[in-house]
C-alpha cells in the first residue's frame, strides 16, 4: 500500500450534533492529482481542515506516508511536507509579494527564531523567490504590497507560496476560484506542471479544470463519500448527477 | 399584473476591495418568478445580498415597489416587503425550530397575507414534529424548509430564495416546487437563484444568466427551448 | 461539634452565606459584562465605573433630592441606562468593525474620565449611605447573625439574575438577542433594527451594573474608586466562567464568591488572590473557561 | 524602504538626547522618560508585531524593579549584574505568563494578562522583600564598569547607553528573520501555521523578549530613582504604557518613545498647565487640573481610540506620505 | 546668607487620592497661613511656597523632591501623608542635605532604622498610636484584643507594636485576622472576630479599610459585644462615618481642635477658609513650618545644618503642642491623647466629636532612645 501517500480511515467531524464530515475513507495515490468535489457545504474545506489539523477530528485516523499523523499539530504536519492553500485567499497583506514567498522558504534556513540576526541572510533566498514568481507571472509585482494585488493575483501568489515549500502533498482549496479565464488556464497548467513528482489534492468547482488535470476524483455530499473514480466514471455516476452535477446529463457532455 | 415589483439598474457591489457586481440590470413584475442562473461564483448570491443591503459597498439603483433602497438600512429594506432566504440557510443554533420560525417580526408594510403557523406546519409536517429541537439539529433538508418557512409568516411579498433545492432529497425538492407554485398563485413575487436547472425550469416565468457580475442573457420561459444551446455553453459546469 | 478545616460547621455555614453575598455582586456584574460582550463583542471596562455611578446616584438622590433608597433602586439604573445609550451611540458604535481591543481601550478611557469627574467633585474618602429603614437590623439564624440587608442583597440579585436569564433565554426578545449575536446581518435582513437592539442591550447591561451599585451603597463606602477595585476581579470571574455564557457568568460569580469566602476563613492572606489562582488553574485545564465554548 | 538610512535618523535622535543635559534639561526627568520609553518600546514589540495586547505589562516592570532593587541593596550585587538579574527575572515571569496566556488571542489574552498581573501585584504587596506599601527604598547606584554612578550625569549616559542598546535589540528583532515570521503571524496566523511555523512558540518568544526588555526598563528605573514601589506593578501602570504606545503610534519604532515623553511630561506638568490655563481663561476650575490627571488621561485615551488610532508618529508619517505623493 | 535670596518651602502630599482629606489641600492652606503669619518674609527674604500631589506614589514624590532641590533651590521639604512616599523623600533629602519634615507619615522607621540627620518626624507615628490606644485601653479594662490587620508592612507594624503594648499592659491578644489591602468586604473577618469573644477589636488598618470595617462591624452587631479601637484614625474618618456608627470608639491622636482655647482660635481661622475643622496633621503642618521659619529668623540664614540644629535646640510651644524635636534622631516628642468618640447626644456642635480620655506624655508615647535602632543614636 505504499502507493498511497494519504489515507483517512472513518474520518469524522461533528459540530454540535451536526456531522460535517462523515466516515470519510479517502485514499490519495502518490503522484496523482486528486480532486475533491461536492456541493457547497459538502464538507470539502472541513476535510482539508482536518487533514491539516486546523480542526480536531471527532473520530478517525489520518495516515500520511505510512505514519499516523492524527495527533500531530498543524505546524508539524506542514513540516512533513503537507502544505495547503485556503479557499478565501490567504496572503500576508502588508508584506511585499517577495516577502510573502520568502517567509515560506525561510523555514528551511533554520534561522526563524534568530531575533538578533539581520535580514542579509534571507536576501540569499531572493533569487529563488523571483524564479518562483516568474512562474505565476508575478515577478514584476515582486515589490508591491500583497494586499494591493487584485483578487486573482492574490490567489496566484498563494499558489506560489505553497509551491515554494516544495510540498510532498499539496492541498489546494479552489485554486482557480475568483480568477479570470486566462488565469484559470495558466493556473491549471501550472498545477499540472508542479504536480510532477508530487501529489496534489484539490477542491475545485470548475469542471473544466477538473476534467483536464484530475487523475482521480472523490465526490462528497453531506459529509460522506458519494462516488469515487476517474472523471469519466464519476461524471456518469447517477448519484453524482443528482447531488452535484445537476440532473441534466447533457450539461456534463458539454463540459468535455 | 404588470406592476414592477423590483427594478435594478446598473448595480455595482463590492465585498471589501473585491468588486463583484459590475452594472447589473434586472426587473421583476409583480407575481412573477424570476430565476437567476450562472456558474459558481458568478455573483447571483451577491445580487440577492445586494438587494438586502448585505454586501459591502453598493452603487446604482434598486427600487422595491417603486421605492429607492440604495442607502437604506437593511432592516428598513426588509420592511418594504422582502423576505430573504440565504444560501447558507442561516438557521440559528441557539434557537429552537419554533424560535427560529418566530424570529422574523411581522413587516410594517405588509403586502401579502401572512401565513399562520398552523398553515406552515401543515405545509411542512417535519417541522411540527421537531418544534422544540435546536435549529441546527435538524437535517439539512429540514433546515432548508425552516429557512423558507420562516419568511412566509412575516407578510413579505417578494421572496429572495437562494438555492433552496440545494442538498435536498428529490421528494423534498418536489414539495418545494409545489410550494413555489402555490406561492405564485397567491401573488408572491419570487426571485430564485438556482443551480438545479431541472427544478427551476418548470417554475420560472423568466430567466437571467449572470456571469462575472453582469447579466449576459435574459429571456422569458417560452424561449427556453431555443436558448438551450446557449445555456449549455454559459453554464457548462 | 462537627468541624471542617478546623472550623466549626455552623461558622463555616455562616461564611458560606457571606460568600454568597459577595458572589451576588460578582454575578450581577459579570452577567452585565457577559450580555454586553455577547452582543457587542466589547469588554466593557467601564462596568466598574458605572457600578460606582449607580452607588453615587443613590447617594446623590438622597442627599440632593431627598429620594429614598427604593426610588433610586429604580431610578439609578434608568439614568445609567440612558448614559449607556449615549456612550454606545456616541462612542462605541464606531468601533465594531475594529479589533475588540479598541473597545477595551475606549471603555478604559471612559472609566478614567468618570472616576476623575467623581473624584474631583467628591474626593475619594467616600460618602456615607445608610441601610434603608425597612431592612435595618439582623436576623439570628442560629449559626450566625445575618443582617437583613445582606439577605436582601442575595435575594434581590439572584432574582434579577434569574429574571435577566429568563428574559434572555425564555422570551422572544432573548431569542432575537441570541440570533443577533450569532448572525446580526441576517437578523437585520428580517427587518429587525439590530443597531437599536445593540444600543438597548448595552444600556441594559450597564443598568444592571448601576443596580448592583445601588445595592452596594449601604454596605460600602460610596467612593469614586469603589468600582475599579472590583472590576478586575469580575474580569477574572468572566474569564473563568467562559465569556458570553449568561448562566455561566451567574453561576461562576456566585461560586467564586463562596470560594473566596472560604479562603477568608482558611487562609485569609490569599483571599484576594484566590480568584486569580482559580483562573490560572481553569485556564490550564479548560482554556475556554468553565462554560465557554471551544472555538 | 523610503528612508534611505533609518539608522542615521536614529543616530541623530540619540545624539540630540545626549546633548540635552548640556542644554540645561533636568537629567533625572529625561532618564525617567527614557526608562518609560524603553518600557513602551518593549510593550510595542508585542502589540505592534504580534497584535497581542497585554494588559499586564506592569508585572514585568515591577518584577524587575524589585529583583534589581533586592539584588543591589540586599545582596550587594554589582550594578550591571543587578540590572541583568532584574531583566532575567522579568523574562522568567514573562515565560510563565506567556505559557498561560498565549493560547488565547484578542480580548481573552488581554484579560488573562491583566488578571495574572493583578495576582502578582498581591504577591508583591504581601511578600516581605518588597517592603509592602513603603516599597524598597534607598537602592544604591553603585558603579557601572568602573564608572561611579552617584553623579547624575554619569548615570545619564549609562542609562542612555542601556536604552540605545535595548533599542538596537528591538530594531534588530523587528528586522530579523524572527521578526519576519512574527509579522506574518500577525498578518495571517492560519497561513503561517500552514507553512509549518509553530506560531505559539514564536508568540511565546516574542512575549518573553518583550517581558525581558520591559524588565530592563524596570531595573533601570530602580537604579535611576533609587527605589521600587508597588505602583510599578499596579494595573494602572499597564494602562499607562498602553496609552503611551497608543498616543505615540502602535507598531512604529519611535512612536512609543514619543508617547512616553508626552505622557510623562503631562503627568509632571499638568498642574502647571492647569495654572497657566486658569490664568489665561480666568476659569478657576483649571487650577484643579493637577489633581485630575486621570480625567485628562482618560480623555486622551478616548480621543486617541476614536480619532488618532495611528498615534502622533503614525499620523505624522501618514501626513508626510500624503504631502509627498502629488 | 539665604540661598537664592529666597526661602523656598515645598510640600508634597496626597492631594487627590485616599489620604487627600486628612492633609491635602487643607495642609496647603495651613502652610499658607503659617507663611502669611510671617508676613511672607524670613531672615529679611521672601518666602516662597510650592506644593505637589504625589498621588500616593513614592516614585512621584521622590522625583518631585529631587527635581525641586536640583532645579528650584528648595530649602525645606515637608512631607504630607503616605509613609512610602515619605521614606522616599527622606532618602532624597538626606542625599541632597536638605531639611525634611515628615508630618503625615505613620511609619516609625523614619526616625528609627531609616533615620537620617535631615529627617524630622513631627506629628505622630505608629509606635505612639500603639502606645496610646494599646496601653490606655488595656489599662482601662479592655484586657482581651482581637486584631483586624491590613496584610502589608504598615498593618503588620501597627499590629505588632500594639500587641506588644497590650501584652506589656497586662492584656492579651486572642487572635488576629489579616485582610488584603482594599478589601471591600469585611463581613467574613468580622464574623471571625465575633467568634473570638475578645473585648476589643483593634483595627490595624487605614483609610477606606478602616471605614468599611467599622461600617460592617455596626451592621453585624459586632459593636454590641466588642469595643472598637481605631489604631490609625483621624477626625475626618469620624466625620465621614458619622457619630452613630462610631460612637464609643477609641483612637489616639496628637491633637484635637477643641482641646484648648488656642487650638480653637486657630481652628476657627482654618474653618473660615476650608469650611471644615482641621485635622491634627493640618495643625502640625502649620506648627512645623512656623517652627522652621522661627529658626531661620533667629539665625538669619537658611543653611540646612544650622537651621536644623537650631530647630532641635528650641522647644516647640504653640497651639499645636508643647514639646521638642529630639536631637539624636529627629523624632518630634510631645504629648498624645487617647480620644473617645462622643455619642450623638453628647455632641453639642458640628465637629464636636471627641472626649479626651487620657493625656499620654510624649516620653511614654514615642520610641525611647534606648530602644532605637537608628544608627545615629549612640548607645
Ligand atoms: N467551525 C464550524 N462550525 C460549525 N459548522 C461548520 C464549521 N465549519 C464548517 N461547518 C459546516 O460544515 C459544513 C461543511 O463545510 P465546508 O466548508 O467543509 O464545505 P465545502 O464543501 O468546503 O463547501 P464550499 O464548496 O462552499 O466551500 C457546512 O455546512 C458548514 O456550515
Ligand atoms: N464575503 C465575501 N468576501 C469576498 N468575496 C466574496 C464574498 N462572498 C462571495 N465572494 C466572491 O464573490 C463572487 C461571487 O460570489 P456569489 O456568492 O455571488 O456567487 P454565486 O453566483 O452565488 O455562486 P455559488 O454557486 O457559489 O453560490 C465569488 O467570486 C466569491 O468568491
Ligand atoms: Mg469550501
Ligand atoms: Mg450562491
Amino acid at each position: 500500500m505504499s502507493e498511497l501517500i494519504l489515507e483517512t480511515k472513518n474520518l469524522t467531524k461533528e459540530f454540535k450534533g451536526f456531522t460535517a464530515v462523515d466516515q470519510v475513507n479517502l485514499q490519495v495515490e502518490r503522484g496523482h492529482i486528486h480532486a475533491l468535489l461536492g456541493p457547497n457545504g459538502a464538507g470539502k474545506t472541513t476535510c482539508f481542515n482536518l487533514l491539516t489539523k486546523f480542526l480536531e477530528p471527532t473520530r478517525g485516523t489520518i495516515v500520511f506516508n505510512g505514519v499516523d499523523i492524527t495527533r500531530e499539530k498543524s505546524a508539524e504536519i506542514a513540516r512533513r511536507g503537507v502544505i495547503r492553500s485556503f479557499q478565501i485567499s490567504a496572503v500576508f497583506p502588508h508584506l511585499t509579494v517577495l516577502e510573502n514567498v520568502r517567509i515560506g522558504l525561510q523555514r528551511f534556513t533554520g534561522t526563524s527564531f534568530h531575533f538578533w540576526k539581520g535580514l542579509t541572510g534571507l536576501k540569499q533566498l531572493d533569487a529563488r523567490v523571483l524564479a518562483l514568481l516568474e512562474l505565476v507571472d508575478l515577478r514584476d509585482a515582486a515589490h508591491l504590497k500583497a494586499g494591493d494585488l487584485p483578487y486573482g493575483r492574490k490567489r496566484a501568489l498563494e499558489i506560489a507560496t505553497t509551491m515554494a515549500m516544495e510540498p510532498t502533498l499539496m492541498l489546494l482549496d479552489e485554486p482557480t476560484q475568483g480568477m479570470g479565464h486566462e488565469d484559470v488556464d495558466r493556473i491549471t497548467e501550472l498545477i499540472k506542471r508542479v504536480a510532477e513528482g508530487r501529489t496534489v489534492l484539490m477542491v475545485e468547482h470548475n469542471m473544466k479544470v477538473v476534467s483536464r488535470i484530475a487523475d482521480r476524483i472523490t465526490v462528497l455530499a453531506r459529509g460522506a463519500v458519494l462516488a469515487e473514480g476517474d472523471y469519466a466514471t464519476v461524471s456518469k455516476h447517477p448519484a453524482v448527477l443528482e447531488a452535484y452535477m445537476g440532473s441534466e446529463a447533457a450539461e456534463l457532455q458539454g463540459a468535455h | 399584473m404588470s406592476e414592477v415589483a423590483l427594478q435594478i439598474t446598473d448595480l455595482h457591489a463590492w465585498y471589501g476591495e473585491s468588486h463583484i457586481l459590475h452594472g447589473l440590470n434586472l426587473s421583476v413584475k409583480k407575481g412573477q418568478v424570476l430565476t437567476l442562473l450562472g456558474r459558481n461564483g458568478a455573483g447571483r448570491t451577491t445580487t440577492l445580498r445586494a438587494i438586502m443591503g448585505l454586501t459591502g459597498r453598493r452603487k446604482g439603483s434598486i427600487r422595491v415597489h417603486g421605492e429607492e433602497t440604495i442607502g437604506m438600512a437593511t432592516h428598513h429594506i426588509a420592511h418594504l416587503g422582502l423576505g430573504y432566504c440565504p444560501e447558507e440557510r442561516g438557521i440559528f443554533a441557539s434557537l429552537t425550530t419554533e424560535e427560529n420560525l418566530r424570529l422574523p417580526p411581522p413587516l410594517k408594510n405588509r403586502r401579502s397575507t401572512p401565513m399562520s403557523e398552523a398553515d406552515i406546519y401543515a405545509m411542512f409536517p417535519n417541522l411540527a414534529e421537531r418544534k422544540h429541537s435546536p435549529g441546527t439539529r435538524l437535517s439539512g433538508g429540514e433546515q432548508q424548509m425552516l429557512a423558507v418557512a420562516r419568511i412566509l409568516r412575516t407578510g413579505a411579498d417578494i421572496l429572495l430564495l437562494d438555492e433552496i433545492s440545494e442538498g435536498l432529497a428529490p421528494v423534498i425538492v418536489q414539495a418545494l416546487a409545489r410550494m413555489i407554485t402555490a406561492l405564485k398563485a397567491r401573488g408572491f413575487t419570487i426571485i430564485m437563484v438556482e443551480q438545479n436547472f431541472r427544478f427551476a425550469a418548470p417554475l420560472a416565468d423568466h430567466f437571467i444568466v449572470v456571469e462575472h457580475g453582469e447579466v449576459v442573457e435574459s429571456f422569458p420561459a417560452a424561449e427556453l427551448p431555443a436558448k438551450q444551446a446557449v445555456l449549455d455553453v454559459l453554464l457548462s459546469v | 461539634m462537627t468541624e471542617l478545616f478546623g472550623i466549626p460547621l455552623p461558622a463555616l455555614l455562616g461564611q458560606l452565606l457571606l460568600g454568597l453575598v459577595n458572589g451576588s455582586f460578582y454575578a450581577m456584574l459579570s452577567l452585565g459584562l457577559a450580555v454586553i460582550f455577547g452582543m457587542l463583542g466589547i469588554i466593557n471596562f467601564a462596568h466598574g465605573a458605572l457600578y460606582m455611578m449607580g452607588a453615587f446616584l443613590a447617594w446623590m438622590g438622597l442627599e440632593y433630592l431627598g429620594l429614598n433608597y427604593w426610588v433610586m433602586l429604580l431610578l439609578a439604573p434608568l439614568v445609567v441606562g440612558v448614559l449607556g445609550i449615549l456612550i454606545e451611540r456616541l462612542l462605541l458604535q464606531w468601533l465594531y468593525k475594529l479589533d475588540h481591543i479598541y473597545g477595551l481601550l475606549l471603555t478604559f478611557g471612559i472609566t478614567l474620565v468618570m472616576e476623575g469627574v467623581f473624584r474631583s467633585f467628591y474626593g475619594v474618602s467616600g460618602q456615607q449611605y445608610s441601610v434603608p429603614e425597612a431592612l435595618q437590623g439582623a436576623t439570628n439564624l442560629g449559626f450566625m447573625v445575618l443582617p437583613n440587608y445582606r439577605a436582601w442583597v442575595v435575594v434581590a440579585s439572584i432574582t434579577v439574575c434569574l429574571g435577566v436569564w429568563a428574559l434572555i433565554e425564555k422570551t422572544s426578545l432573548g431569542a432575537t438577542l441570541r440570533a443577533g449575536t450569532e448572525n446580526p446581518k441576517l437578523v437585520q435582513a428580517f427587518g429587525i433594527n439590530v443597531p437599536r437592539m445593540i444600543t438597548l442591550t448595552y444600556a441594559g447591561g450597564v443598568a444592571l451594573a448601576a443596580f448592583a451599585g445601588v445595592l452596594a451603597a449601604p454596605i460600602l463606602q460610596v467612593s469614586a474608586l469603589m468600582g475599579s477595585n472590583l472590576i478586575i476581579v469580575v474580569f477574572a470571574v468572566v474569564v473563568i466562567g467562559g465569556m458570553g455564557s449568561i448562566l455561566g457568568s451567574v453561576i461562576t460569580g456566585l461560586g467564586l464568591g463562596v470560594i473566596e469566602g472560604l479562603t477568608k476563613v482558611v487562609y485569609p492572606e490569599a483571599s484576594s488572590t484566590v480568584v486569580f489562582v482559580v483562573m490560572a488553574i481553569v485556564l490550564l485545564l479548560r482554556p475556554a473557561g468553565l462554560f465557554g465554548k471551544e472555538k | 524602504m523610503n528612508n534611505k538610512n533609518p539608522l542615521l535618523g536614529y543616530g541623530a535622535l540619540f545624539l540630540a538626547i545626549a546633548c540635552l543635559p548640556a542644554l540645561g534639561v533636568y537629567p533625572i526627568f529625561v532618564m525617567k522618560v527614557l526608562c518609560f520609553a524603553l518600557f513602551a518600546c518593549a510593550f510595542n514589540l508585542l502589540i505592534g508585531f504580534t497584535g497581542l495586547l497585554s494588559f499586564g505589562h506592569a508585572a514585568f516592570l515591577g518584577t524587575a524593579a524589585y529583583a534589581t532593587g533586592h539584588a543591589l541593596k540586599v545582596w550587594g550585587l554589582p550594578t550591571p549584574l543587578g540590572l541583568l538579574f532584574g531583566a532575567l527575572a522579568a523574562g522568567g515571569v514573562g515565560l510563565v505568563f506567556g505559557l498561560l496566556a498565549i493560547r488565547r488571542v484578542g480580548i481573552y489574552f488581554s484579560m488573562i494578562t491583566l488578571a495574572l498581573s493583578q495576582m502578582l501585584y498581591f504577591v508583591f504587596l504581601q511578600a516581605p522583600f518588597t517592603g509592602g506599601e513603603d516599597g524598597l527604598q534607598s537602592v544604591p547606584r553603585g558603579s557601572f564598569l568602573g564608572l561611579d554612578l552617584s553623579s547624575d550625569l554619569t548615570l545619564y549616559y549609562v542609562v542612555l547607553a542601556i536604552f540605545i542598546g535595548a533599542f538596537w535589540l528591538i530594531y534588530r528583532t523587528v528586522h530579523s528573520p524572527f521578526g519576519q515570521v512574527l509579522t506574518s503571524i500577525r498578518e495571517n496566523e492560519a497561513r503561517a501555521t500552514s507553512l509549518g511555523y509553530d506560531t505559539d512558540k514564536f508568540k511565546l518568544l516574542a512575549f518573553v523578549l518583550s517581558a525581558t526588555l520591559a524588565g530592563l526598563a524596570g531595573a533601570t528605573k530602580t537604579l535611576v530613582l533609587g527605589f521600587a514601589t508597588l505602583t510599578d506593578a499596579l494595573w494602572t501602570t499597564s494602562g499607562a504604557v498602553i496609552l503611551m504606545t497608543l498616543v505615540g503610534g502602535m507598531g512604529t519604532l519611535v512612536g512609543p518613545m514619543v508617547g512616553a515623553l508626552i505622557i510623562i511630561a503631562l503627568e509632571n506638568k499638568i498642574g502647571d498647565l492647569g495654572k497657566a490655563l486658569a490664568d489665561l481663561t480666568g476659569v478657576a476650575w483649571f487650577n484643579g487640573l493637577g489633581e485630575s490627571v486621570s480625567l485628562v488621561t482618560g480623555l486622551i485615551f478616548i480621543v486617541c481610540v476614536l480619532a488618532f488610532r495611528r498615534g502622533v508618529v503614525g499620523e505624522a508619517h501618514a501626513l508626510w506620505l500624503r504631502l509627498r505623493k502629488p | 546668607q539665604v540661598s537664592g535670596d529666597v526661602v523656598k518651602i515645598g510640600f508634597i502630599t496626597d492631594m487627590s487620592s485616599v489620604y487627600a482629606d486628612i492633609d491635602g489641600a487643607g495642609g496647603v492652606e495651613a502652610i499658607k497661613m503659617a507663611i502669611a503669619d510671617m508676613k511672607s518674609m524670613a531672615a529679611g527674604k521672601k518666602i516662597e511656597f510650592i506644593f505637589a500631589d504625589h498621588q500616593n506614589k513614592a516614585d512621584v514624590a521622590a522625583s518631585k523632591a529631587r527635581e525641586w532641590i536640583d532645579t528650584q533651590g528648595l530649602d525645606l521639604l515637608i512631607g504630607g501623608t503616605n509613609s512610602g512616599a515619605n521614606l522616599a523623600m527622606a532618602t532624597v533629602a538626606a542625599e541632597k542635605k536638605r531639611p525634611f519634615i515628615s508630618i503625615g507619615a505613620g511609619s516609625s522607621a523614619l526616625t528609627n532604622d531609616k533615620c537620617t540627620p535631615y529627617t524630622v518626624h513631627y506629628a505622630y507615628d505608629t509606635v505612639a498610636l500603639a502606645n496610646g490606644t494599646g496601653a490606655a485601653v488595656t489599662k482601662g479594662g479592655g484586657k482581651s484584643w482581637f486584631f483586624l490587620q491590613a496584610d502589608y508592612a504598615f498593618g503588620q507594624a501597627l499590629q505588632a507594636d500594639t500587641a506588644k503594648v497590650v501584652a506589656a499592659s497586662g492584656g492579651k491578644v486572642v487572635g488576629t485576622v489579616k485582610h488584603p489591602l482594599n478589601a471591600s468586604d469585611f463581613s467574613s473577618f468580622l464574623l471571625q472576630a465575633q467568634g473570638s469573644g475578645a473585648q476589643i477589636l483593634g483595627l490595624a488598618n487605614a483609610g477606606g479599610d478602616t471605614i468599611n470595617a467599622i461600617k460592617a462591624a455596626n451592621e453585624f452587631g459586632v459593636t454590641k459585644t466588642m469595643k472598637l479601637a481605631g489604631l490609625l484614625m483621624f477626625i475626618n474618618d469620624i466625620h465621614s462615618l458619622g457619630l452613630k456608627t462610631t460612637e464609643g470608639m477609641y483612637l489616639t491622636d496628637s491633637w484635637y481642635w477643641n482641646q484648648s482655647p488656642e487650638a480653637r482660635a486657630w481652628s476657627r481661622r482654618f474653618f473660615e477658609k476650608m469650611k471644615r475643622m482641621p485635622s491634627s496633621l493640618q495643625a502640625a503642618d502649620y506648627s512645623a513650618v512656623t517652627h522652621y521659619l522661627n529658626a531661620v529668623n533667629a539665625l538669619k540664614t537658611d543653611d540646612a545644618d544650622k537651621v536644623l540644629a537650631k530647630m532641635k535646640d528650641t522647644p516647640i510651644n504653640d497651639f499645636y503642642t508643647k514639646g521638642k524635636i529630639r536631637k539624636e534622631d529627629g523624632r518630634g516628642v510631645h504629648d498624645m491623647f487617647l480620644l473617645q468618640v462622643k455619642s450623638q447626644k453628647e455632641s453639642v456642635e458640628p465637629w464636636d466629636y471627641f472626649k479626651v480620655v487620657t493625656r499620654i506624655p510624649g516620653e511614654e508615647a514615642f520610641t525611647k532612645l534606648a530602644d532605637s535602632k537608628c544608627p545615629l543614636v549612640k548607645h
